[in-house]
């Protein structure tokens, strides 16, 4: 099937023998969006980016039942523990057995620091578990639940997938709850640029003359200023009292100030020259009106690159969002994204201290990862008709 | 035709066009299209590009005119003037409303034009941008239907596929998307869209140069049938002069933006009396090759004029080889050679020159 | 060429008052001033400032005036005087404290645009010329994971293993014996020592975007006629890559310092947070969150001033690089 | 055909390997070019005949490669070569070309042979046989001055130092009919008409003297009185060098009117070939007889007959026939007989054959 998809595309393609018909007609009728996802089927890495990028938005979506305990709890005499295996296997008489476990810590002194360290103690063993009954919370803030994917059966005794940071707290926990944070202020902030840059670049394309003009100068100016200095003068104005929820939604709007310049730029592009189209020129001869040539035959014409260049500026989004409140210049406790708990781990002495405040990182690099793949096969894919 | 062989002598430039005969479909008076430069940082106007400069011309009921030149001369923006795909800088466009009534489109807002819209369509000439590559050919043919309210629903469906029966599509193909057609199927496709809603005027803008060889003749002959079953008058906009003689009845010649002959087609490639026109049909090729030998082919010197920065005078002076002083200095007017034949040269009694016999050889 | 670039200059104007403007207000935009600030952190620590003082500091910033009034007083002192007004936190006027860093913000990021055009161009270059073997594909997924890793933390996990590993620090742009040491050659050698760290750091993100226009361009081109004309005289094919594609794609590859050098300004002045670089970075946070006015406007107006002039240089080189352009 | 043999095609196929399938652009194809002569290659788009000229100079696009069969070229003899050099030197030496008619050919090469980034073959590009494109604007550098082309392909394969190649240079621009050579030496493409570069083409086509000069639809994408221009200009230039050309044209006017032999491709396969007069006034392929019938004649076409036109369309090029490739589209359709054999060459006469059953002897 894949193979006959393009070469239908071909311009001669043409009524074809009996034996292929049936395949060629379903080419024949099929749709911009079909022949989209015939072609972005073909991409493997785009696939697999694609299938990553759904996976994190849906840890995003349960993190109250995936994280074992909430980001904020502090255990005061758990500072800076190591990251606690988890074991599936437990060796007994008979063998091995499902009874998956953790080991436990004791503590050590560094003779020359004179420092109390964690080391995992392999003798101890704490019990794991998946669903098992922990601390209660709200899903979704809207019913009370206590069931959680993992952890420890004996709720006294925490454990440490991923090593806790310098007030005792769980990384992997926190880390699950700054997925929220990350992925879906990365979303908002394009979601505002999308408008923005649609309204803007539409109006700038659509109409061309004096007002093109001038959102092209404006363009260029934002875009000359750069953005790290621009941003942290920005996100510093945010007043400090500001409740937690307000700075998130501060810090969407000041990420989405510079983002959406990009897709007004890709959306008068698309205007400028689909308005020249001989197509377009044919709807308005048929006496279609303005509003049906722009939505019945311009906008679906560039739809697919909107989104695939939606795609592409989230990342951009999820890393600014991370340098910002690495500074801390973004958001703050009790508000946990991956960027801040990289602040965590903004000195050496801490990385040297506790090396797994570094994961964060590493989801960032994921996700950045698997959304630029998926985009840019989005991207190949959003012209099947290119000849 | 005889008939609008008498008519021709109505058919005038400016100067005398105070009757208008009953079958003047279409009356295009001065009309003039610039498109202004602009350069700098305000985006400052500073020229034009003079793509249309005062033509005028008529196009009778049931006729096919030919609106012929070299790239650049203006024709299919004079073309896609009369269809109002742009605003005119001046002019008149003047048309037969159904009563019998002339009616100038030229300062018509776009509501206005809407009833005319059905009246006078388009054939495009590009078959792969001309036809919405989203849509399937049942919207692609139905639009331009259900947007002036004509059918919906069932009967619309059963109108398209008469349609696509006409231009020799089989019906049932009407789910399917343009990128499942040929070249030549698409241009059909675009040919049902023009006459999806009873047109009576089609400007064609070179309907048929984009096509191969072998399809070109098939639209041709389409062209040329559908004319005949609904009484279509064409305005066959094209740089290729043997499908302009093969199918018009009357031939404008247009150069830089300007008409400089207006005649029948028999007597243009006959007897030219502009010395561009000649040129032209000099160049032609001509395929046989027995021909070749008798055949003194007229060679322009150098390019078609700036339309931004024309010449002076005449603006085909700096290439004429029959160039005299006064060709630089004043710009002839458009006027009666002959009965029907109209040529702005000073000097187009006194020359002689060379057309197309019946045979094929340079007379 | 000459009304070129007188054009592009004339042009520039409108931008820099833009551009301090936007600065200024940034600036003004959180509530409260220095003042405030430095009253708040006061009563935090349980002291209190008499109000006649405070006054008299409100006197001496002209801090009770209209903005548009502080505004136009401090453009005034920088067209006259060079003035950039007092830095409230370090208690000494501005421009003693932004050139120095400034010029090492300069150097730095010019060493990184060289990296990046330096690795970037031979590598996009390979890239189009073998599309798809494997070279390519490395190079892609190099790319990918450059552009996906925030500078940051490419700076952390390499400061992390030069402690694990080889247990030094990789911070800084001078060894201690020159910090504060006058200018040398020994200096000037001790600082590109440092800088290479930095610069690649900070060149990592840029660099693999540029491969990827790099690629793109020269694939564009590898495929135009002019190509088949070129290999239809006969030239060899090394010698034709180089006089015609790669010629023809460095265009836009050069056009791409107008958004590229953002970027780094950019980079740098995160990296330098983390690495404790002397550049503008650590202090202009410092000013933005002690709302130390001038001194943060002054940054964000000169890094941006800076950038718009990387911008201006790559536009002449441009038009210099194509007639099509300078002939416009 | 008096004229000695410089290009002998024999059973050349190139086909592009493409993700969809392969294309066999090149299926077979068969023919001769003479010295002096001109050759018009003539057929409708997708027929394989740019491709056919692209393999003589071994520039076939990447996933297109000769798969089989030879370019056989005759190489006349460098030193007549040479003395046509001479001639061309001394510019009013007008019609020394029939002074070279007899020159012997020394070798044979097999260009279909040859390593494409080899050195032999890089030799022959521009030197011996060289080659002027479709669209001249995207065809030359924009960024080199018009000048700075020319003389490349000039030093490239002679001796000339850099001045004397510009001096060279700026007399090949005069002699295309460039106004003010010397003026336009320094000028980019841009700043030219269409016309004038098709020219700057040619003067850089025709540098190093070659013995065969490939035109690729050099005419389509310029108008009429442009078209007149540049055909006039390379009878003459041929009348002066004495070069072969190869034509190749979808414009049967410009066949009737350019060509000594005529060669008519359809998908990937010569159809029937022949001398030009045979070709318009005894066609014998119904390919070839229907087309001539299609076209609308200047002057013939007053009367108003309808055009005959071919049915159907060129297949698409993943989906060909099988048998003879017109089968489908052909009103002498045999069935049983034309879907089952491609049709060979049928010979009818010296370097007069034709690719149909209806011809078969029994």
């Amino acid at each position: 099937m894949a193979v006959t998809d393009v070469k239908t595309l071909s311009p001669e393609a043409v009524a074809p023998g009996a034996a292929e018909a049936e395949i060629e007609s379903s080419v024949s009728v099929a749709s911009q969006w079909q022949l989209m996802w015939w072609k972005f089927r073909k991409h493997r890495m785009a696939m697999a980016g694609g299938i990553v990028t759904l996976i994190i938005y849906a840890i995003a979506l349960f993190v109250e039942f995936l994280a074992p305990s909430s980001p904020g709890v502090i255990r005061a005499d758990y500072t800076w523990a190591p990251p606690q295996r988890l074991h599936f296997f437990r060796q007994t008489d008979e063998g091995m057995r499902w009874d998956p476990y953790v080991n436990g810590y004791k503590v050590e002194i560094d003779p020359e620091a004179l420092k109390r360290t964690f080391v995992i103690d392999e003798e101890q063993v704490v019990d794991a578990g998946f669903f098992v009954k922990g601390e209660p919370y709200e899903m979704w803030g809207l019913w009370e639940m206590d069931l959680h994917f993992v952890g420890s059966t004996d709720p006294e005794v925490p454990i440490y997938f991923l090593g806790a940071d310098r007030m005792g707290r769980d990384l992997l926990s926190s880390m699950i709850y700054g997925t929220r944070v990350s992925m879906s202020i990365g979303l908002l902030g394009v979601f505002m640029s999308f408008f923005l840059g649609i309204m803007l670049g539409g109006v700038s394309g659509f109409y061309g003359g004096t007002v093109d003009n001038l959102i092209q100068r404006i363009i260029e100016f934002i875009r000359s200023i750069p953005t790290i200095p621009l941003w942290m003068g920005l996100a510093a104005a945010l007043p400090t009292d500001w409740p937690p929820l307000r700075i998130y939604f501060g810090i969407t709007i000041i990420l989405s100030f510079i983002g959406w310049t990009g897709l007004a730029r890709v959306v008068r592009g698309r205007f400028l020259s689909l308005r020249t189209e001989d197509f377009v020129m044919a709807a308005r001869l048929d006496g279609a009106n303005e509003v049906t040539t722009i939505w019945r035959h311009m906008v679906p014409s560039f739809f697919s690159h909107i989104i695939a260049s939606l795609t592409l500026s989230i990342p951009g989004m999820i890393l600014a969002e991370t340098s910002l409140s690495f500074l801390g210049l973004g958001l703050r406790r009790p508000v946990v994204s991956w960027g801040v708990l990289l602040q965590e781990a903004q000195n050496i002495r801490s990385v040297a201290t506790a090396p797994w405040l570094l994961i964060p990182g590493l989801a960032v690099l994921v996700a950045v990862l698997a959304l630029n793949f998926f985009g840019d096969g989005l991207r190949d894919a959003a012209d099947p008709y290119n000849r | 035709m005889s008939a609008q062989l008498t008519n021709g002598s109505q058919h005038t430039t400016s100067k005398n066009n105070s009757a208008t005969a009953d079958n003047v479909l279409l009356d295009v008076r001065n009309l003039q299209k610039w498109f202004p430069i602009s350069a700098g940082f305000f985006r400052r106007t500073v020229g034009h590009v003079k793509a249309v400069d005062d033509i005028s011309f008529q196009v009778l009921q049931g006729e096919t005119v030919g609106l012929v030149g070299e790239s650049g001369c203006g024709k299919t923006t004079a073309g896609r003037c009369i269809l109002r795909a742009y605003d005119l800088t001046g002019g008149q466009i003047l048309f037969q409303d159904h009563d019998g009534e002339m009616v100038d489109l030229a300062p018509l807002t776009n509501n206005e034009m809407k009833p005319f819209r059905q009246q006078v369509r388009m054939i495009f000439q590009d078959p792969f941008n001309s036809l919405n590559p989203r849509m399937p050919v049942i919207d692609i043919v139905g639009d331009p239907l259900r947007i002036n309210k004509v059918v919906a629903g069932k009967e619309l469906e059963d109108r398209v596929a008469s349609l696509l029966a006409k231009v020799g599509l089989r019906p049932e193909y009407m789910r399917r998307y343009p990128h499942a057609f040929s070249g030549g199927e698409r241009q059909r496709i675009g040919i049902a869209r023009a006459l999806a809603l009873d047109p009576r005027l089609v400007v064609a803008d070179e309907a048929v140069s984009a096509l191969d060889v072998s399809v070109r003749a098939q639209i041709l002959n389409l062209i040329k049938d559908l004319q005949e079953e609904f009484d279509l008058t064409y305005l066959f906009v094209s740089h290729d002069l043997s499908v302009i003689e093969y199918i018009c009845d009357r031939v404008v010649v247009m150069y830089v933006g300007k008409i400089v002959e207006v005649a029948e087609t028999e007597e243009l490639f006959a007897q030219p009396f502009h010395p561009y026109t000649e040129a032209l049909l000099s160049a032609v090729p001509n395929p046989d090759p027995r021909n070749r030998q008798q055949k003194a082919r007229i060679v322009l010197e150098g390019d078609v004029a700036d339309p931004a920065n024309p010449p002076s005078g005449c603006y085909f002076h700096p290439r004429c080889r029959y160039v005299q002083d006064q060709c630089s200095q004043e710009t002839p007017e458009l006027r009666q050679i002959a009965p029907g034949h109209f040529a702005a040269c000073h000097f187009a009694e006194e020359l002689t020159l060379a057309g197309v016999t019946a045979s094929g050889e340079l007379g | 060429m000459l009304q070129f670039l007188l054009r592009r200059l004339l042009y520039m104007i409108p931008t820099m008052i833009a551009i301090s403007i936007v600065a200024f207000v940034i600036i003004q935009l959180p509530p409260g001033d220095f003042l405030t600030t430095m009253v708040a952190s006061m009563a935090a620590q349980g002291e209190d400032m008499d109000q006649s003082a405070m006054r008299a500091l409100e006197e001496q910033y002209g801090l009770g005036q209209p903005v548009h009034i502080q505004y136009l007083k401090w453009m005034q002192g920088i067209l006259f005087r060079g003035d950039f007004g007092d830095s409230f936190g370090w208690n000494k006027p501005v421009s003693d404290l932004v050139w120095s860093r400034l010029a090492l913000t300069f150097v730095l990021s010019l060493a990184s645009l060289l990296f990046v055009w330096a690795v970037a161009f031979p590598i996009g270059i390979y890239s189009a010329v073998k599309q798809y073997s494997i070279g390519d594909y490395f190079a892609t997924f190099i790319g990918f994971l450059g552009l996906a890793t925030p500078n940051f933390l490419l700076a952390l996990i390499l400061m992390y293993i030069a402690f694990k590993f080889f247990n030094q620090s990789v911070g800084g742009l001078f060894s201690p014996e020159y910090t504060e040491a006058p200018w040398s050659w020994g200096k000037v050698a001790d600082l590109f020592a440092h800088l290479w760290v930095p610069v690649v750091i900070i060149g990592t993100a840029g660099t693999a975007s540029l491969i990827r226009i790099m690629r793109a361009n020269l694939l564009d081109e590898l495929r135009k006629p002019y190509v088949v004309t070129a290999r239809a005289k006969g030239l060899p094919e090394w010698r034709l890559l180089f006089k015609y594609p790669v010629r023809i794609a460095l265009n836009p590859f050069v056009s791409t310092v107008g958004w590229v050098l953002p970027t780094l300004v950019s980079g740098a002045a995160i990296v330098s947070i983390v690495l404790s670089l002397p550049t503008t970075g650590p202090l202009l946070i410092r000013a933005l969150l002690q709302q130390d006015m001038y001194l943060a406007a002054s940054f964000i107006m000169l890094l941006s001033i800076l950038t718009v002039i990387g911008t201006l240089v790559s536009d002449l080189l441009l038009a210099w690089l194509d007639p099509r352009i300078r002939m416009e | 055909m008096e004229s000695p043999i410089l290009i002998e095609i024999r059973n050349l196929k190139t086909h592009f390997y493409l993700d969809e399938g392969t294309v066999q652009a090149v299926n077979g194809v068969d023919f001769t070019i003479h010295q002096h002569k001109t050759l018009c290659v003539v057929g409708e788009s997708g027929c394989g005949k740019s491709v056919t000229a692209r393999s003589i100079l071994q520039i076939v696009d990447q996933p297109g490669r000769i798969v089989e069969g030879e370019i056989l070229y005759h190489r006349p003899d460098r030193l007549a070569a040479f003395s046509r050099r001479d001639a061309m030197s001394n510019e009013n030496g007008s019609n020394d070309s029939n002074d070279s008619n007899g020159s012997e050919t020394t070798e044979i090469i097999d260009l279909a042979a040859l390593n494409p980034r080899g050195r032999e073959i890089r030799e022959i590009r521009g030197q011996d046989i060289s080659m002027i494109f479709q669209e001249p604007m995207t065809s030359l550098s924009p960024i080199h001055t018009v000048g700075n082309q020319i003389t490349e392909a000039i030093t490239l394969h002679t001796d000339l130092l850099e001045d004397e190649a510009k001096e060279h240079a700026i007399e090949l621009l005069r002699r295309v009919g460039i106004p003010r050579p010397d003026e336009r030496f320094d000028t980019y493409p841009f700043e030219l008409s269409g016309g004038m570069r098709q020219r700057v083409m040619i003067a850089m086509a025709l540098s190093c003297n070659p013995a065969l000069l490939i035109a690729d639809e050099p005419t389509t994408a310029v108008d009429v009185t442009t078209q007149a221009q540049i055909l006039e200009l390379l009878e003459e230039l041929q009348d002066e060098f004495g070069m072969a050309i190869m034509l190749i044209t979808h414009d049967l006017g410009v066949v009737a009117e350019m060509a000594d032999d005529v060669v008519v491709m359809y998908l990937g396969q010569v159809v029937e070939r022949g001398d030009v007069d045979s070709i318009f006034h005894d066609p014998k392929h119904p390919y070839t007889q229907a087309l001539l019938k299609s076209i609308p004649r200047l002057g013939v076409s007053r009367n108003r007959q309808r055009l005959d036109s071919i049915r159907g369309m060129v297949p698409d090029p993943y989906n060909r026939p099988t048998g003879c490739m017109f089968g489908p589209r052909c009103d002498h359709f045999m069935p049983g007989r034309c879907d089952a054999v491609n049709p060979p060459a049928i010979q009818l006469g010296p370097e007069r054959e034709v690719n149909c059953l209806l011809y078969e002897e029994e």
